[in-house]
């Protein structure tokens, strides 16, 4: 029974794993920044339903004694969600740059140019 | 009074989820794009529209009113902006208005 | 996209109440949800809306790059400055309670100017971004 | 009592957003796709009292994401290359190791939603009963970015005007031209410039080159 | 009462899904995101009513004005193939 009372978690963690699948299997840049983006938004998933309580609400004062939700996570995570744009759009403007320089975004393509693997 | 109001908000929300659903409905059953727009747009008006009206009503006379107001009055400037938009854009991009069905290969052909 | 008439017209509605719902946000954040970080992103894609309806010559004429790369230091020097200033004033780095008389009011004025810094740098990094997306010629 | 279905409904879609993703190769329909994702994420942190959180997905995720997806798109190749049949037995491997180890961490911690868990037992639980006298603004997610942990969201922006700069550096910036050049050439830039380049650059030169052999 | 809209909302929005996944066009995926946008709104709503949390409404309010311009970039992806153009010149 406590298996199913964490079933955020467990979907945040799977979700997590597709993005991580894309992010290994596939050979296509732009895909495996979207991958990795996916993982990112499953992390934060993670982090907020930790910070989720049974009952609670928004953590912005009212009136009256009530209980709120936990304002931590969601400081770090707000603050993350920017920051993680700005490094897509680094990783972004990186594979701009690959496919100028090597005229493909596939992976295996680049490393047969460079002879690397 | 509030009983009233709360009737006028059952059947406001009746309205909207049954057109919500048939909306949906049509979107996935329709046959071609410009049918299935139809179908979109309809949700976009008949769906929001009551619903956004009974939290209204529910809400009484306050600041959330206000605010709810406004949500309807831009998804009512967006959607039908959006969906005429995209409607012109598939004319011009090579749907055909009259097909009766959707062509063999469409994702090979907007290449 | 200028044959897009109704889009056009329906735009130009739009942009100024972009603009004025992200300084709501901006200024209403300690009652509401919002903030730096929420209004920098909203004020921006309003601005990048017009940039795709009107083009991004007109949209570089509006906001230089150039400006906008000195405000994106800016908004960091306000938030760092502000720091710089209470430590000035004998506190702590950040420690807004020294910025005036009564600690509430000290704290209202801190965080009032660190989320205006907030809100700089976020408008003009995502303009930068768009910036430089966008106008990057192919095939060069 | 409809709130927890609303959340499992919304990471259901999300799952099954995200397996389509897996498959799609009009990496057009993955930005689409995203942006999807990126909604339904915005709903479940709705749904568990996140509103700043939320607020901010929403206003990233709908508009600035998908924008530089879709421009990188402009510059890269729409679709992906077809993959060589077969399952990928290794990657499938570590992603399914990986999962489980993850899954079995979670089983430690406390239920969804115990308000005794320990997360809330420490500061959190300090900043929202001092934060109404000490700071005296009802936002604490507010209070507690820029006041309680500024020196955190001081390194954050810097991360983000840093990003900002490497974007530039790797890019460049587009200056504007002056007013004439532009009045004159009408659609000079749009008429020079190709839309995609095309894979065959380097076939296009040898029929146009009759030094390669001719010259002698 | 919201429980309803709530429920009405959300089955509509598995709709959208299965459309934008399917296809088959470009236009078909665009249009069920547009649709899955404004029921993204009203869920935001429907979701602080249920609350009665009402700050969760400027959520409501982001999106409506949001939405339309992730819908203005792709269709500019699309009748342009790249966001530096289409400005005063014509197309």
């Amino acid at each position: 029974m406590r298996f199913f009372e964490l079933y955020n978690y467990q979907i945040a963690i799977f979700l997590a794993m597709i993005g991580f699948y894309v992010l290994v299997s596939r050979g296509n840049l732009v895909k495996k920044v979207a991958g990795l983006s996916m993982f990112q938004t499953s992390v934060f998933i993670l982090y907020i339903s930790m910070g989720f309580v049974q009952g609670g609400t928004v953590p912005i004062l009212v009136d009256g004694g009530r209980i709120y939700s936990n304002p931590l996570p969601h400081v770090l995570i707000l603050t993350a969600i920017v920051v993680g744009v700005a490094t897509m759009a680094v990783a972004l403007a990186l594979v701009i740059r690959i496919k100028e320089a090597y005229d493909t975004v596939e992976e295996d393509e680049i490393h047969e140019q460079d002879r690397s693997f | 009074m509030e009983a009233v109001l709360d009737i006028l908000s059952w059947i406001l929300i009746v309205i909207g989820g049954t057109f919500g659903i048939i909306g949906g409905l049509g979107i996935v059953r329709l046959p071609t794009f410009f049918t299935r727009i139809h179908a979109a747009g309809m949700t976009e008006t008949m769906c929001a529209a009551p619903i956004v009206l009974a939290m209204m009503l529910q809400a009484g006379w306050s600041l959330v009113t206000f605010k709810l107001a406004a949500i309807l009055l831009f998804l009512f400037l967006t959607s039908p902006t959006s969906s005429h938009a995209l409607a012109k854009a598939a004319l011009h991009g090579g749907v055909d208005p009259m097909a009766t069905r959707d062509p063999e290969e469409p994702e090979e052909a907007e290449g | 996209m200028l044959h897009h008439t109704v889009l056009r017209v329906v735009s130009k509605l739009l942009i100024p109440v972009i603009m004025l719902f992200a300084l709501y946000v901006q200024f209403h954040g300690d009652y509401s949800p919002g903030g730096g970080f929420q209004a920098g992103v909203i004020f921006a894609a309003a601005i990048i809306l017009y940039a795709l309806l009107f083009g991004l010559d007109n949209t570089l004429e509006v906001l230089p790059p150039d400006l906008l790369q000195w405000t994106a230091a800016l908004g960091v020097l306000i938030f760092a400055g502000v720091g710089i200033d209470t430590v000035l004033m004998g506190g702590n780095f950040l420690d807004y309670n020294r910025l005036a008389a009564d600690g509430p009011a000290g704290q209202h004025l801190g965080i009032f100017l660190v989320e205006l810094g907030v809100g700089i740098t976020v408008t003009s990094v995502m303009l930068l971004l768009y910036y430089a997306f966008a106008g990057r010629n192919p095939g060069k | 009592m409809i709130e927890p279905v609303i959340d499992i409904l919304l990471l259901a879609f999300m799952i099954v957003i995200a397996l389509a993703v897996v498959r799609m190769r009009d990496l057009f329909g993955v930005a689409m796709l995203f942006s999807l994702f990126s909604l339904l994420s915005a709903g479940v942190f709705t749904v568990m009292d996140a509103a700043d959180v939320a607020f901010t997905e929403a206003a990233v995720g709908a508009g600035i994401s998908t924008i530089l997806m879709l421009a990188t798109l402009t510059r890269t190749a729409r679709r992906e290359r077809p993959r060589a049949k077969g399952v990928p037995i290794l990657p499938l491997t570590v992603v399914f190791i990986t999962g489980a180890l993850l899954v079995f961490g979670t089983s430690d911690l406390p239920r969804l939603g115990d308000p005794d868990a320990p997360i809330h037992q420490h500061v959190a639980d300090r900043y929202l009963q001092r934060s109404g006298e000490e700071i005296g603004i009802p936002n604490v997610v507010t209070s507690v970015l820029a006041s309680y942990r500024g020196y955190d969201t001081l390194g954050e922006t810097a991360v983000i005007f840093t990003a900002g700069i490497a974007v530039i550096a790797l890019l460049g910036l587009r200056r504007r031209r002056p007013r004439q050049e532009r009045k004159t050439d009408g659609r000079d830039a749009l008429g020079e410039t190709t839309v995609m380049p095309t894979a065959g650059m380097a076939d296009e030169r040898v029929p146009g080159r009759p030094e390669k052999g001719g010259d002698g | 009462m919201f429980t309803a809209a709530a429920i009405a909302v959300l089955i509509t929005m598995a709709l959208a899904v299965t459309r934008a996944i399917l296809g088959p066009t470009v236009y078909d995926r665009i249009v069920a995101v547009n649709m899955f946008g404004t029921k993204t709104v009203l869920i935001i709503a429907v979701i602080a009513f249920l609350k009665g949390r009402h700050d969760l409404l400027d959520i409501a309010l982001v999106y409506a004005l949001i939405n339309f311009i992730g819908i203005v970039a792709v269709l500019k992806f699309f009748e342009y193939g790249e966001f530096s153009r289409g400005g005063r010149g014509r197309p």
